[in-house]
């Protein structure tokens, strides 16, 4: 791998992404499945960076898995984003930070668009106000909440408790990197370092210590594709996508992966669990699976949060042995204690992925 | 009554000759099927019989094919062959002359000379016969000599390795006459009962003792023991399996598809004589180690490569050239068909066909089968039709829209089973189709329609010789040109069916049939063969330009032939017109 | 092993690791016309057994060039081996031989594997 | 005065000018590079023959000693300015001006840049080579031939239309030399590394020329090289180094997984950038491929739009060095008529 070559390609596609003011779009899967994710997220852009972002209790979900299931129309949709769009004007504020990356994939595409299809800006603009009453400005700046993270990643290693970095060997960790697909792959110019070698995940990464793997099936996706989903009988397509990628990832002996998307995380998460109990395989050496993080969670532990406030117990796959790699400190008994000290129900242990 | 001990190897050697023969033409019969050993039993005692003592000597003893190919190579093998057989019989009539009876010993006439030295009426002039009788074979064997030096003078091109046991017996035979020729002379110069030659010779032995005598008659028992004892393992048994195969033969036995005993005796018939090897086109494309007499001795040697096997295009040149008569083609897909008979195909989605209901009231009186080849060469298709149309024939077009291949070509390949499948199928259309004539415009579904379909009364028509009936019934006229045709037999049609003539009588209602040097039963094969399953399209090109170089050599107008394939792999290499039987009909029909 | 309601799937990509050659191999040492093959589909279009059958040997013989064997019995078995395709080959490929090759090929696989479930 | 200035001095220019040398007429040679014989110089051995690039270079090296051409190297030039009286002035980075009564360009073509087909990781993976990276690497080599990474490699895939024929890359049309290029390449590392599997994966094979076809023969059965119909998606490099690629066999209709140690993209041919400036700077109009457009197709393909202005070579579009020369010297003759008719 030629790191000049990368960056030549990382140099065409960089992005503008706003300093302060975000208004906070939320994420389904990220709320319901690492929530979190979004309370670290929130707090390391007040806490550690100082700046403003408004997160609204009025939004609403942006219906990007009812759309990508056909069971959502396009106009409605819009209707929808625009909604946000007004959420947004109310509040005072021209940037907004997506936490989701389907939603941030169709936000980026509805507004090419209307901008292409002004005719269709002033359709969605009526049907908007006639259900609302409400009106709307474009925003000034899109980004995704990753994008953000990536944008202010020096600012978080200088911050840093701990390093990417295996404490015993001192060696960088490997990390595996996985970008949702809604990222770049529609509009390129519109993702940090574009759709072939992205490098919003890899420039936190770097910059946090860690090294990145680039194993072949990294563009593939984790498996998700949504109706593939959610129709049990078409989950065995899903796996096998998942599956694709952990085969292909095994043989570089990767620490974690991260995923800047909400959906990838989970599946790339629950599928090795569900690999594991179908076929009895896991993708590491020692049969508890490798971890998965959100970049939420990643910046979390370098920056020395508690494990257990990220919500790491929550995964399928356990992070203790990553958490003992890069040296950081946890009370093993508060792992499954609710925020008031009290003990939660321990979950069952699976029958082949270990624990 | 045994007067002296060298009688012995020569007595063992026969009695050793005679034991394995026997046990030999006794497993290769008894393994013949029970239709086949009735067959025997029932001509035994007719003048089948006769035929085949007739047919034996002709070709076993005088050697009339290798004449009719060359004279000298006939005469050397007739003088040896018949040379020897004459001295046999001679000198039981020598013997007879003297002791007045022909019940002797077996050696007693071999060794003649030696035993009597008493002269007695007649025996000069038996003296001199048996001389000259000895002289004829030693010319044969002169011959022999030399023609291993130099084959050319005999008229063969290329000859045939021979293996050490084959050398031993050649080694061994050539050795009996000089060596009867000396130890004859020996005793005439010391007791003076030679004939011409043997005391001619005896002036030069004038030194010689009993003992060397004896010596000599020793060598020449021992030469003659030794040639005994080879012969059944030596390319030397042909002679004796020959006669075996042509008794078989006029018995009506035929080669079936499988290899069995029969196909055994034919393997063993085979002189090496190599004259196969000359008429083989191969050599025009530098193949020269698949030839039938190569295939043969790989058959009997159980090497023979699927490489060898397939790459044959079984145009059936050499076995027409036989002297022994082997059907050698027959042979070859026996082998073809042993080598495959693990994976025939059933053809299962024959019987999920949709059949055409037969309309009673509409039998036609022809049925007509294009075939596979003819498909492709719609020209052919298309004449065919219109002759029939033109005739007013009540036809009916078999395969018109879709149809199962003839079988030929997997018979071909050896595949034999499968090949019966399509043949059961095509059969139980023609026969439901009511017609009384099949007619075919393809020389290689003509073939398997001939020889395996049995139809019945069904009679079976090659294009060329159905047209030509309907010229003579009057049905159609055709306008004489004066363009010049050249006719190429296609392998399928003329040596595979025996069809030479129709198609020549039929041209030459058109135009000038010229002929050319190699015609008929010689005639040249396209090299489109689909006998040949491996040869490159390459070489078949170099076989196909010296063919045509013969067939162009008049500078014809029109180079017909009665074959689509033929057609099809001519058309590829000339300037001038190529046309099938039937094209030129509909351009010739009034 | 637990069962969800579903399984993974057989992954439709040739890889190229994994190909079974045994069968390809044995007919291009036997036939070596047959690496000249450009896959034009004439031998298709013009097949006999095609004009009966779903017979394709286009398509068959791109599966033998990638290992796929579980239908090729089945598939040849339709060849009528009338040589059609033999003419109508613009590379001179034998396809006859090519036929039979994999015939006596399939069958020297399926009987060394099955000599080895006897053992 | 002289009679022609010939821009590019690659064997276009050359042949132009030894041409029209021999027809009696004084030329001028103005060259950007250092050295004469153009792309020639960086290719290793020319398609059907196989023979040595450098032997047609030594033939025009020759030649343009013989008949002591003006050369300017290491000059371009800055600007062609049409006179009223139809001469033309030429204006060059030299700060020499010439002035002339016709002028040939032969500037030839550059090679698509492959950086921009990001996919297929050029200048990211280390052994993702272009055609002409091979050729270099070739005309080179020195005892066994290795990858970049060192590796004696196993398996080679050629990748043909990279740059050509694809509307993503800005280049709509056919290269028409790469598919013989390739199958050449692929002839060569079969020769070089017996061991290897070479595989070809195309779109469609365009093997126009003569000796073409039989070369592709030869490939398929005399080297065994394996094509496959199908475009390359994307590569990724495995832990080793080695590349995996993902290609459709679109005969099978099924996606395909292929490890290669080696990966040579067949760049095609772009207009030349100086080409492009210069037509635009002369008024001479280009063809939607972005080539010098030639005043008539059939017969007049030396001609341009401008009277004066002529083209030999690649700058009317993708040519091989037989083309090329064939151009050059009709070039010649057009450029003959032209002055005599002037007169």
């Amino acid at each position: 791998m030629n790191l000049e070559g990368k960056k030549q390609i990382w140099s065409s596609y960089q992005k503008e992404i706003a300093d302060d003011n975000y208004y906070y779009a939320r994420s389904c899967i990220r709320q319901n499945f690492f929530p979190a994710s979004e309370v670290a997220f929130l707090r390391i852009l007040r806490e550690e960076l100082g700046k403003n972002i408004f997160d609204d209790p009025n939004h609403t979900t942006c219906t990007g898995i009812g759309y990508h299931s056909d069971i959502v129309p396009f106009d409605t949709i819009q209707t929808v984003v625009a909604r946000h769009f007004a959420l947004m004007t109310e509040a005072g504020l021209e940037n907004i930070a997506i936490s989701c990356v389907t939603s941030f994939g169709m936000y980026t595409e509805i507004l090419d668009l209307w901008e292409h299809f002004p005719e269709q800006l002033e359709k969605i603009r009526e049907y908007l106000y006639k259900a609302t009453k409400r009106e709307f400005n474009i925003p000034k700046n899109i980004a995704h909440t990753s994008d953000i993270i990536y944008k202010f990643r020096n600012e978080i290693a200088q911050k840093a408790k701990y390093q990417l970095i295996n404490k015993e060997t001192g060696e960088p960790l490997r990390v595996v990197e996985h970008i949702g697909c809604h990222y770049a792959k529609m509009f390129p110019t519109k993702g940090v370092g574009g759709a072939e070698f992205p490098q919003v995940l890899s420039g936190m990464i770097e910059s946090w210590g860690g090294n990145v793997v680039d194993y072949p099936e990294r563009r593939h996706c984790c498996g998700f594709g949504f109706r593939n989903y959610l129709v049990q009988a078409n989950r065995g397509y899903s796996v096998s996508n998942t599956k694709k990628k952990l085969e292909s990832m095994k043989p570089f002996k990767p620490d974690f992966i991260v995923a800047n998307c909400p959906g990838c995380a989970m599946f790339m998460d629950k599928w090795q669990y569900t690999l594991a109990e179908m076929e009895g395989v896991t993708y590491d050496e020692d049969g508890y699976g490798i971890p998965v993080l959100t970049y939420e969670e990643m910046a979390g532990l370098v920056l020395g949060y508690n494990p257990w406030d990220l919500g790491l117990q929550t995964h399928q796959v356990q992070c203790e042995s990553l958490l003992n790699k890069i040296g950081i400190e946890y009370d093993p008994k508060a792992k499954y204690l609710d925020k008031n000290g009290n003990q939660l129900p321990i979950p069952e242990s699976p029958m082949n992925l270990k624990v | 009554m045994i007067d002296n001990l060298f009688i012995l190897p020569f007595t063992l050697g026969m009695i050793t000759l005679f034991v394995i023969l026997f046990i030999k033409y006794g497993l290769w019969i008894s393994r013949l099927s029970k239709i086949d050993k009735l067959r025997i039993v029932q001509s035994l005692f007719s003048r089948r019989t006769l035929a085949a003592i007739s047919e034996s000597f002709m070709e076993g003893l005088i050697h009339r094919k290798m004449f009719r190919r060359h004279g000298l190579l006939g005469y050397m093998h007739m003088s040896l062959a018949f040379g020897w057989f004459l001295l046999i019989v001679f000198g039981h009539i020598e013997v007879f002359v003297q002791t007045g009876s022909f019940s002797t010993y077996p050696w007693i006439p071999i060794f003649f000379n030696y035993f009597n030295h008493d002269s007695f009426p007649g025996e000069r002039i038996m003296a001199n016969v048996m001389d000259f009788l000895l002289l004829f074979v030693l010319s044969g064997v002169l011959l022999a000599y030399f023609k291993r030096i130099n084959s050319k003078v005999f008229g063969i091109k290329k000859t045939t390795k021979l293996k050490p046991g084959d050398r031993f017996a050649m080694a061994s035979l050539w050795c009996i006459f000089p060596l009867r020729l000396f130890a004859e002379s020996a005793t005439a110069a010391l007791y003076g009962n030679g004939g011409f030659l043997t005391n001619t010779v005896a002036l030069c032995f004038q030194w010689v003792t009993p003992e060397v005598e004896t010596g000599l008659w020793w060598a020449y028992s021992i030469s003659l023991g030794i040639f005994f004892v080879c012969m059944p393992f030596s390319r030397y048994m042909h002679i004796l399996t020959e006669i075996l195969f042509i008794f078989l033969r006029h018995y009506g036995i035929k080669l079936k598809k499988q290899f069995n005993s029969y196909s055994r005796i034919q393997v063993y018939s085979c002189s090496r004589c190599g004259v196969c090897i000359d008429v083989c086109q191969m050599h025009i494309a530098n193949i020269s180690n698949n030839q039938s007499v190569y295939i043969l001795k790989n058959m009997r040697d159980h090497d023979l490569t699927a490489r060898k096997l397939y790459n044959c295009m079984l145009c059936g040149r050499c076995e027409s050239a036989c002297p022994v008569g082997i059907n050698l083609n027959d042979l070859r897909i026996s082998q073809r068909i042993k080598a495959s008979k693990e994976y025939n195909s059933d053809y299962a989605f024959l019987q999920t066909l949709p059949c055409e209901p037969v309309v009673e009231d509409k039998k036609p009186e022809v049925i007509y089968f294009a075939g596979c080849m003819t498909h492709m060469t719609p020209g052919i298709k298309k004449s065919v039709v219109q002759v029939l149309e033109k005739a007013g024939v009540n036809y009916q077009f078999m395969d018109k829209e879709k149809g199962a291949c003839c079988g030929r070509p997997l018979m071909l390949a050896g595949q034999y089973q499968a090949a019966q499948k399509l043949i059961e199928f095509n059969r139980e259309k023609i026969i439901e189709s009511g017609a009384t004539t099949l007619l075919v415009s393809c020389p290689i579904c003509y073939k398997v329609f001939r020889d395996d379909y049995e139809l019945g009364q069904i009679t079976i028509k090659h294009h060329s010789e159905y047209f030509l009936e309907l010229v003579e019934q009057g049905k159609i006229s055709l306008k004489k040109s004066d363009k010049s045709i050249v006719y190429h037999d296609p392998c399928e049609l003329g040596r595979g069916c025996g069809v030479y003539i129709p198609p020549r009588t039929l041209l030459s209602k058109t135009g000038t049939v010229l002929s050319t040097e190699q015609e008929k039963v010689t005639s040249l094969c396209c090299s489109g063969s689909l006998g040949d399953l491996s040869l490159s399209m390459a070489d078949r090109n170099i076989i196909k330009a010296e063919t045509l170089k013969v067939l162009l050599k008049q500078n014809p107008d029109v180079l017909a032939t009665a074959c689509p394939l033929c057609k099809k792999t001519f058309v590829k290499g000339v300037d001038i017109q190529v046309k099938d039987i039937a094209e030129i009909i509909v351009d010739a029909m009034e | 092993m637990r069962n969800f309601g579903f399984s993974t799937t057989k992954s439709r990509t040739i890889d190229y690791e994994k190909i079974d050659n045994r069968l390809i191999r044995y007919v291009l040492e036997n036939e070596p016309t047959f690496n000249a093959c450009l896959s034009c589909g004439s031998c298709t279009a013009i097949c006999s057994a095609g004009n009966l059958t779903s017979f394709n040997i286009r398509r068959l013989s791109l599966q033998i060039r990638l290992g796929e064997l579980e239908h090729a019995h089945e598939e040849l078995d339709k060849c009528m081996l009338c040589g059609k395709c033999l003419l109508e080959c613009p590379r001179g490929i034998n396809t006859r031989n090519v036929i039979m090759l994999m015939k006596k090929g399939l069958y020297l696989i399926e009987s060394e594997s099955k000599e080895k479930n006897d053992r | 005065m002289i009679d022609v200035l010939i821009i590019g001095g690659g064997i276009a220019g050359l042949e132009t000018a030894c041409s029209l040398q021999d027809l009696g007429y004084e030329t001028v040679i103005v060259e950007k590079e250092k050295t004469i014989g153009g792309h020639l110089n960086d290719w290793d051995t020319l398609f059907p023959t196989h023979r040595p690039a450098s032997e047609v270079l030594e033939h025009y090296t020759e030649e343009t000693r013989k008949r002591a051409l003006t050369i300017y190297l290491n000059t371009y030039v800055i600007s062609v300015k049409k006179q009223a009286d139809g001469l033309f002035e030429v204006q060059t980075s030299r700060d020499v001006v010439f002035h002339c009564k016709s002028v040939v360009l032969a500037s030839g073509y550059q090679l698509f840049n492959a950086e921009r087909k990001e996919e297929y990781g050029y200048k990211i993976y280390d052994n993702v080579l272009t055609s002409a990276d091979l050729e270099k690497r070739l005309k080179n080599l020195q005892g066994e031939f290795t990858t970049p990474t060192g590796v004696s490699p196993k398996r080679i895939a050629f990748i043909h239309c990279v740059g050509s024929r694809d509307e993503k890359s800005g280049n709509h049309y056919c290269s028409k030399l790469c598919c013989v290029t390739a199958v050449k390449q692929a002839i060569h590392m079969k020769q070089i590394c017996p061991q290897a599997d070479v595989f070809c994966c195309y779109m469609d094979l365009r093997m126009y020329g003569p000796g073409f076809e039989e070369m592709y023969r030869e490939a398929q059965e005399k080297y065994h090289v394996q094509f496959i119909r199908g475009r390359l998606s994307e590569v990724a490099e495995n832990a080793n180094g080695s590349l995996q690629l993902k290609v459709e066999d679109t005969l099978a209709a099924r996606p395909s997984r292929l490890q290669v140690d080696m990966l040579v993209l067949m760049v095609g041919m772009e207009t030349a950038k100086s080409t492009e400036l210069f037509a635009q700077s002369c008024g001479l109009e280009c063809a939607s491929n972005r080539f010098v457009k030639t005043k008539d197709h059939h017969i007049g393909s030396n001609q341009t739009n401008v009277d004066g202005i002529f083209t030999a070579g690649a700058s009317i579009g993708p040519l091989s060095v037989f083309d090329t020369v064939n151009h050059a010297k009709s070039a010649a003759f057009a450029v003959n008529d032209y002055l005599k008719a002037m007169k």
